[in-house]
């Protein structure tokens, strides 16, 4: 694998770029594998380079049906943050965190990792204090957070509605600077590289269809291309996980939901922080392209179709005025869905199984982007050990059943409402 | 060529008599009413227009309609600037201000143009590879200058003054596209009975009718025929941008810039449209071809060339090029040699029609067949092309370029609920796969490029369409329409390689060289190519160059086009104004207001309001202090010494009866109900079938069969929806009926030594004794001709009633209660002190029940001690809830003079570290007059040892030392409320 | 939006409804203290791609639950019943 | 609020809304229609939606087993002898505002309020969304029409329908 640098791109521009290579391999499958990984998104391509990058596992292949990144790394809005309140989430995220921190590097890929900051307003002093609590187990953790006033909220943002008008009036901030945006595309081709480059194959064009088992343990997957033998199974498949656990006979805590994303036309920088809505499900970042990027909520119903409706449409827009009302005349170039893996406690799933070699990453409800390091690190550690690491302790399947929900809205068991 | 011979003398759907004044970049120009910005600038011979996103490459026209990704202009100034219109679909209007973008000093000498000279260092994905050094934070550096250099227009910084329009409409059905096909639906959906709706994109009916000259009889009494149908409805300037569940058409609409200041309409229209069928008639859009400096300004598609001869009556140029793989650019040739132009024809095909070679050679243009362009010379105005055929290279001079690769088909819409295209090798174009069975499509849409069967296609699409809807009246056939037309390629046309600046997709300056790069790099699969070029992600969509994208790769890999993939289309078709599909719903409107029967009385008499969920509520009165912390101490030391007044109206308040509601009761609520007496109020607390404590609120027993319950102001909605699920899905053989009766009564709470005096100089006719109305006791009255509830309830800790009275009559019972209440000092309070009046009293709240906490957690453990059969039971018996560790309810009383408590502090045992997540946290705070210092409730670990924790507030760099104490500070014996 | 045919009110869009989730799950009896019974019941869900049954209340119109069949991949709706007259 | 010149062709006012709402049990619902039937004499609407008008008086269909009765003045005798066993009455007429609006472009401005057909709302009463508030919307001509709506959201709705024309 030849190095990404300024001297390389000199170089080939030098020679017409004709003398690129593949960033990653195409690789053919092989009879079998020590890890084989079905799910050739962010986390599934990142558990793999980990597998070979810290763990020395190298004969490992990862299965995608599509085409690598299709899925949630490639269709969300792209904040990377860490500010979590509940025990296990802050420690897991900010983990996360420095990962993204030093990816770039890591990777020889530049993820355009951007840490501009993100702020999510507050509409009352209750809310505030809410956002202080966070603030605090924030900083308790080492972890840089801020709260801001209203006036320094518009020191910071002066684009938003402070007018008389505003429904719902901004009454403060709370502020991580080091939380930001990447290039959502490039995490996944980053990792596939990288573990490419490792020696691991990324197999695309290429469907798990079943799994192969002898006696109690899974062995193998069927694929569209042929069986593969695996010593270890690792799912990480986002919205489909119900789905393929089923084929290995497990029923999930889990519903598949929809989350739209929407992107506006380019324009000259206008938003230079990542700014949440506190007052309703809304939020939005300007892409280095210049497109306004906003998220909102679900849509609320069971779903695997990648495409969202009308009803988020309407309120996002709407938010997005209540908001910033100078991006009213700005024209929105497109939207899209994703399929998100709903826990009842939006918090995921990284978790041995109760069958033998079946290892479970999912329930990212719409968390996953930001973990991607921190999940193919803890994931890696997982298949490569056997054991559960101590960072993803509370992420195991069993604790619905015990209590231990990480429930940070505390919305309950209605995976629409998380 | 000067501007004025550039504008044909006749001819056009112009209205001459209109002339039209407008600026671009400074500078005025005229046009007509009719004119588009481009037709009107090509008109005053202005083929420069704007640069490039990456190389600053100087663009001018491509199109004439809406897949133009050169033309873009910014429009108007202030708050009402617009970035990237195109010029193509901008009607000309009084007024309009349009100025070029993305260039600096100026269009024709932008410093940025640069870029072009890097370009082989700027190719596809070149910021992946750098950027990454020295430091973690180096993107961040680079980041800001790139930003800079990207994006395209500026947007406004200030709040948009004008006004939109959302809106829901129904048809049967719905027709997209107003050329020969649409308009022959349309009319045969109507004659069979239909209501249909017409939707055009352009500002005139027609579509690409309107650039045929022999087609404007047929199309002139078409449009008269659907105008006069009464169930017939037209809209003009309107996209049709998505297509969505249930039939439902996503629709934008410019308002009619001619119509004047109309009366508060909006600028814009958004409308979901839900149609019984829909029948899509969006024709189809050329393609343009693939050869070095195909980007040059005169370089244009020759069915636009078509449209400005025909439509528009503007001749872009006289010594014109035209360039195809397709026998329709004979019919641009013909147009123009008809008007005097000279024209030579590059087919790049070795044969075509032999009577239109005939016919071109006649009418004198030069044809050089299997000869195709390869280089565009002139960089602001064309001076000539290099032509290549099989006998070598020859320059031709010309100041137009017009070309043609074939048609695309407009399917995005079809396309947008996943039905995935099908390519069609003998058109070489994708058509709309298999549509449902309430969507049609017909003419160029489907693939079927000639006009006769257009007309036939539509018709039979309509009265289909109407069918569905259940209408089946007799369809008169649609007139004749007889135009000369040549359409279809004899060949797939092939882009050449080897090209340097060959554009596949002009915005977003995506070359050949580039994907060719990224099939080296393995960026293979059509996403993957689209992501990493960014082609087709411009503000066109890629309209033009999403195919002849395709067609590379395809050739690259050496594989079909079908099995190089297919390209999502995803909504909009066209970009969608943010404040159109927000509608009205912005600002005051963004959500509606709740308004308590009292709220009048409030802003009158100087509370400070507070919005929650919808709800306004007072948060503190002025009169009690200037600012909410000096208030709500003055308005608790009140309540607590004389008595106050607050407006709890907003309670949720649900009416429950039945023979079963009795039962139903003990079923919702933890704690028991069938134990209580008729007239008597009991404290409730509900739980989630996860056994986390979903809300509280008190019950009253109106009658043996009948219950008045009180929800919090936040649940009202959830926890009626949660009774109702469980009657209807659960237990429908309990016979309860349940309904919201929260906008029913208007509720003031009177609490305070003072209060039963109060309430009995209010209300004399009733017996406030503790014999007859006793705490948690019930009293029935009327007020006016208002019926009256009283309860005995507090909140405070007080002596206090809940005085519920019919809401027409809550504003005047309020002003009542104000006036007989003076003589006893009687004042009002608000949310902040009624919060802080609880705390003392240690009452659970919002902060509290956060939707993590149980019964236990919240000290209401032993409430259920002795039930079982109530909803979240068995899941509040799981391991977790009985952890040692797990967070209970304790009252903090803080224990250094002259600090505070603060809500949302962490609480640490003294000597420990302060890190982590603590052994607890603060949930709510007050200062407290009764006891001189600040308290608060919080959640604290159960295996905590010591009644001392340190409540650690980082953000502040505060670490205050507080007792642990009972979370009932006040008066713990209850005798104040009992008294 | 999705357009769900309520029984008596007619094709509305589903903002007027509130969706209830999975219509398959078994809620145990009230006084069924089985925590295995109330865990599957509460958390886990078949999720299936495909038709789907489930409740939605028209709570801005009839505030009657139903019980809507719908396909999770397409979003077409199959049927539209009254929750109550599922089990009667 | 912008005075409009189109503000003053609409003309909007808020009314009381005597309403009883009578509910009949699951299995009682023939026997409950008898009893309702005869305390207001006469025969009641068959379709949610549906409205039979007697004198002073409407009754509406509200639901499968719901029917709500809109008199002229309040009152605490009507349907007031429902038998317990069979149903249960409401009495809701403090809750509720009747707001009438009376405007040539009651079309344009029902459409920027409901997603519902006008066609299919002459005559009708509408349980529908306005700015997701529970509503009743019934249309008596193409200019007139009236909504039903909660009360502490009149004002709210008032405003938004006035800034709609």
């Amino acid at each position: 694998m030849s190095r990404y640098s300024v001297f390389s791109l000199l170089r080939h521009a030098a020679t017409g770029n004709r003398g690129w290579q593949r960033a990653w391999r195409a690789a053919a499958p092989k009879a079998s594998y020590d890890v084989v990984i079905v799910g050739g998104g962010g986390h599934g391509l990142a558990t793999a380079f980990y597998l070979a990058e810290s763990h020395g596992i190298r004969n490992v292949a990862v299965l995608e049906k599509g085409y690598i990144g299709g899925g949630n790394v490639g269709r969300n809005t792209t904040v990377i943050r860490s500010n979590y309140l509940l025990d296990g989430n802050t420690q897991f995220y900010e983990f996360s965190m420095k990962l993204w921190e030093g990816m770039s590097a890591a990777l020889n890929f530049n993820v355009m990792f951007s840490q501009r900051g993100q702020l999510v307003t507050a509409h009352s002093a209750d809310q505030l204090d809410t956002f202080s609590h966070r603030a605090n187990v924030m900083r308790s953790n080492g972890i840089d957070a801020e709260i801001l006033d209203r006036d320094a909220v518009r020191k910071l943002v002066p684009y938003l509605d402070f007018s008389d008008t505003a429904r719902f009036p901004i009454h403060g901030a709370i502020f991580q600077g080091r939380a930001g945006t990447a290039r959502h595309d490039a995490v996944a081709w980053g990792y596939a590289r990288a573990a490419s480059g490792h020696g691991v194959d990324i197999i695309e064009g290429c469907e798990v269809t079943d799994f192969v088992r002898q006696g109690d343990r899974i062995v193998g997957v069927e694929t569209t291309r042929g069986r593969i033998g695996a010593g270890k199974v690792g799912l990480a498949v986002a919205g489909h996980t119900s789905v393929l656990a089923q084929k290995a006979g497990l029923e999930l805590p889990i519903e598949s939901h929809l989350l739209q994303a929407f992107v506006t036309e380019p324009i000259k920088p206008l938003v230079d922080h990542v700014v949440a809505y506190g007052a309703d499900h809304f939020y939005l970042s300007q892409s280095d392209k210049g497109g306004l990027v906003f998220g909102g909520n679900l849509d609320g119903y069971n779903s695997y179709s990648q495409r969202g409706n009308t009803g988020v449409l309407r309120e996002v827009c709407e938010a997005a005025i209540a908001l910033m009302p100078n991006i009213s005349r700005l024209r929105l170039l497109r939207h899209w869905g994703g399929i998100m893996d709903m826990t009842p406690d939006a918090s995921p799933i990284i978790s041995l199984t109760p069958v033998d070699g079946l290892y479970l990453n999912g329930g990212w409800c719409y968390g996953g982007f930001k973990a991607t390091p921190a999940s193919g690190w803890c994931f890696a550690e997982m298949l490569a050990t056997g054991e559960t690491p101590a960072l993803v302790r509370g992420y195991g399947l069993g604790r619905f059943r015990s209590g231990h929900m990480i429930d940070e809205a505390g919305a309950g068991p209605f995976a629409w409402l998380q | 060529m000067t501007p004025t011979e550039k504008r044909l003398a006749s001819g056009g759907y112009l209205d001459r008599a209109q002339v039209l004044k407008f600026m671009f970049d400074g500078r005025q120009y005229s046009g007509f009413k009719g004119d588009t910005l481009a037709s009107a600038l090509l008109a005053s011979g202005i083929s420069l227009i704007g640069r490039s996103f990456k190389y600053h490459r100087p663009r001018g026209i491509l199109s004439a309609g809406a897949e133009e990704p050169n033309a873009l202009v910014t429009v108007g100034a202030g708050a009402r600037r617009e970035p990237n219109l195109p010029a193509t679909m901008l009607e000309l209007a009084p007024g309009l201000e349009a100025a070029s973008q993305n260039n600096w000093p100026s269009l024709r000498f932008d410093v940025q143009s640069v870029n072009s000279l890097f370009s082989p260092l700027l190719s596809s994905g070149f910021y992946y590879k750098t950027f990454m050094g020295p430091s973690g934070r180096a993107w961040m550096f680079y980041e800001h200058s790139i930003r800079k250099a990207a994006g395209l227009g500026k947007a406004t910084m200030m709040p948009d003054p004008d006004v939109y329009d959302s809106r829901d409409d129904f048809t049967d059905v719905a027709v997209v596209g107003s050329g020969a096909a649409g308009l022959s639906a349309a009319r045969a959906a109507a004659q069979a009975g239909a209501r249909v709706l017409l939707i055009e994109q352009d500002f005139e009916i027609g579509g690409r009718l309107l650039s045929e000259p022999a087609g404007a009889a047929w199309l002139s009494a078409m449009r008269t025929e659907l105008e006069e149908m009464a169930n017939v409805r037209i809209m003009r300037r309107t996209t049709a941008f998505g297509l969505y569940d249930g039939n439902t058409l996503a629709l934008i609409e410019d308002a009619d810039p001619f119509a004047g200041p109309a009366m508060n309409a909006g600028r814009k229209t958004f409308t979901l449209l839900h149609a019984q069928s829909i029948v899509f008639a969006t024709g189809a859009i050329e393609r343009p071809m693939v050869f070095s400096n195909n980007d040059r300004p005169g370089v244009m598609l020759n069915s636009a060339i078509r449209a400005y001869v025909n439509r528009y009556a503007v001749l872009p140029g006289r010594n014109v090029v035209i360039a195809t793989a397709d026998d329709s650019a004979y019919l641009t040739a013909f147009d123009l040699l008809a008007h005097g132009a000279r024209v030579t024809i590059a087919d790049a095909r070795p044969l075509a029609e032999p009577t239109l070679l005939a016919k071109a050679k006649q009418m004198g243009a030069e044809i050089h067949l299997a000869t195709n362009v390869a280089d565009v010379k002139g960089k602001y105005a064309l001076t000539g092309v290099v032509l290549a055929g099989k006998s070598g290279t020859t320059g031709v001079s010309c100041d137009l370029v017009g070309m043609s690769a074939g048609w695309s088909p407009v399917l995005h819409l079809t396309s947008h609920q996943g039905v995935k295209p099908v390519y069609r090798p003998e058109i070489d174009a994708f058509v709309p796969g298999q549509l449902p069975e309430t969507q049609f499509v017909a003419g160029a849409a489907g693939g079927s490029l000639s006009v006769s069967a257009a007309v036939t296609e539509g018709t039979s699409a309509g009265r289909a369409a109407a069918a569905v809807a259940g209408k089946a009246g007799a369809v008169a056939e649609a007139p004749a329409l007889e135009i000369e037309e040549r359409a279809g390629p004899t060949t797939v046309y092939k882009p050449i390689f080897g090209q340097r600046k060959a554009f596949v997709d002009f915005q977003m300056d995506v070359t050949l060289d580039d994907i060719q790069l990224a099939r080296r790099e393995g960026y293979e699969s059509v996403e993957h190519l689209k992501r990493y070029t960014t082609l087709g992600m411009g503000t066109d969509q890629g309209k033009t160059s999403n195919i002849n994208a395709l067609k590379v790769m395809a050739k690259l890999r050496g594989i079909s086009i079908p099995e190089a993939g297919t390209t999502t289309f995803r909504p909009p078709y066209t970009p969608v104004a943010v404040g159109a599909v927000a509608g009205r719903a912005t600002g005051h409107h963004f959500r509606p207001h709740r308004l308590t029967p009292i709220h009048d009385w409030h802003t009158a008499n100087g509370a400070q309001m507070l919005e929650v969920g919808l709800w306004m509520r007072p948060w503190f009165f002025e009169a009690s202090g200037p600012d909410v912390n000096t208030a709500y101490v003055n308005e608790m030391r009140h309540v607590r010494s004389a008595a106050g007044i607050m407006d709890i109206s907003t309670l949720g308040k649900i009416d429950i009866q039945g023979p079963d509601a009795a039962a139903f009761l003990d079923r919702i609520y933890a704690n028991g109900f069938a134990s209580l007496k008729v007239g008597r109020a009991r404290y409730g607390v509900m739980l989630r079938d996860d056994g986390i404590v979903f809300d509280d609120g008190t019950t009253t027993r109106l009658g043996e069969s009948r219950f008045f319950m009180t929800t919090s102001t936040a649940k009202a909605a959830d926890v009626l929806s949660w009774l109702e699920f469980l009657l209807d899905t659960a237990w429908p053989d309990l016979r309860v009926s349940v309904s919201s009766v929260s906008d029913e009564w208007a509720g003031i709470s009177v609490a305070g030594p003072e209060s039963v005096k109060i309430l009995a100089a209010a209300f004399p006719e009733i017996d406030f004794s503790n014999e007859a109305l006793p705490h948690m006791g019930l009293a029935d009255g009327t007020f006016k001709d208002s019926p009256l509830r009283i309860i005995r309830l507090s909140y405070s800790g007080e002596r206090a009633y809940e005085i519920y009275v019919g809401a027409s009559n809550g504003g005047n019972a309020w002003r009542h209660l104000i006036d007989v209440g003076a003589t006893y000092g009687l004042k009002p309070y608000g949310v902040e002190a009624l919060g802080a009046l609880r705390i003392e009293k240690g009452h659970v709240a919002g902060p509290e029940i956060d939707g993590r906490t149980t019964l236990s957690d919240l000290g209401m453990g032993r409430m259920v001690a002795k039930r079982s059969g109530y909803v979240g039971e068995a899941l509040s018996r799981r391991e977790a809830f009985q952890a040692a560790n797990r967070q209970r309810l304790v009252g903090l009383k803080c224990t250094e003079p002259g600090k505070r408590l603060r809500g949302g502090a962490l609480l640490f045992a003294p000597g420990e570290p302060l890190q982590g997540h603590g052994r607890g946290r603060m949930t709510s705070i007050t200062y407290s007059p009764e006891l001189d210092c600040y308290i608060g409730l919080g959640l604290l670990a159960a295996d905590f040892e010591g009644d001392e924790v340190i409540a650690s507030y980082p953000m502040k760099n505060e670490a205050v030392r507080a007792r642990v104490v009972s979370p009932v500070f006040l008066d713990p014996a209850g005798e104040r409320m009992h008294g | 939006m999705l357009r769900i045919d309520c029984p008596c009110c007619g094709t509305r869009d589903h903002s007027e409804f509130r969706y209830g989730g999975d219509a398959t799950v078994e809620r145990p009896a009230c006084d069924n203290p089985d925590l295995d019974a109330w865990y599957r019941y509460v958390y886990v869900r078949p999720n299936p791609k495909g038709l789907h049954r489930e409740y939605w209340q028209h709570v801005l119109g009839c505030r009657q639950w139903l019980v809507v069949e719908r396909d999770t991949v397409t979003h077409s709706i199959h049927s539209v019943s009254f929750s109550r007259r599922q089990r009667a | 609020m912008v005075e409009t010149l189109s503000a003053k062709r609409m003309v909007l006012e808020q009314l009381p809304c005597p309403l009883i709402q009578c509910d009949a049990w699951e299995g009682t619902f023939a026997a409950f229609k008898a009893a309702l039937a005869r305390e207001i004499g006469g025969a009641l609407p068959t379709q949610v939606g549906e409205i039979a008008g007697r004198g002073g008086l409407r009754v509406v269909r509200a639901g499968p087993r719901r029917f709500w009765i809109f008199p002229s003045e309040r009152s605490a005798t009507i349907a007031s002898g429902i038998p317990p066993e069979l149903g249960c009455r409401l009495d809701l007429s403090e809750g509720r505002i009747r707001i009438e609006v009376s405007t040539p472009d009651l079309r344009d401005v029902v459409s920027k309020c409901l997603a519902i057909d006008w066609d299919r709302t002459l005559g009708v009463a509408t349980f529908s969304s306005l700015h997701r508030i529970p509503v009743m919307f019934t249309r008596f001509s193409e200019r007139d029409g009236e909504f039903v709506v909660p009360r502490s959201f009149a004002r709210s709705i008032s405003e938004w329908l006035e800034e709609c024309q």
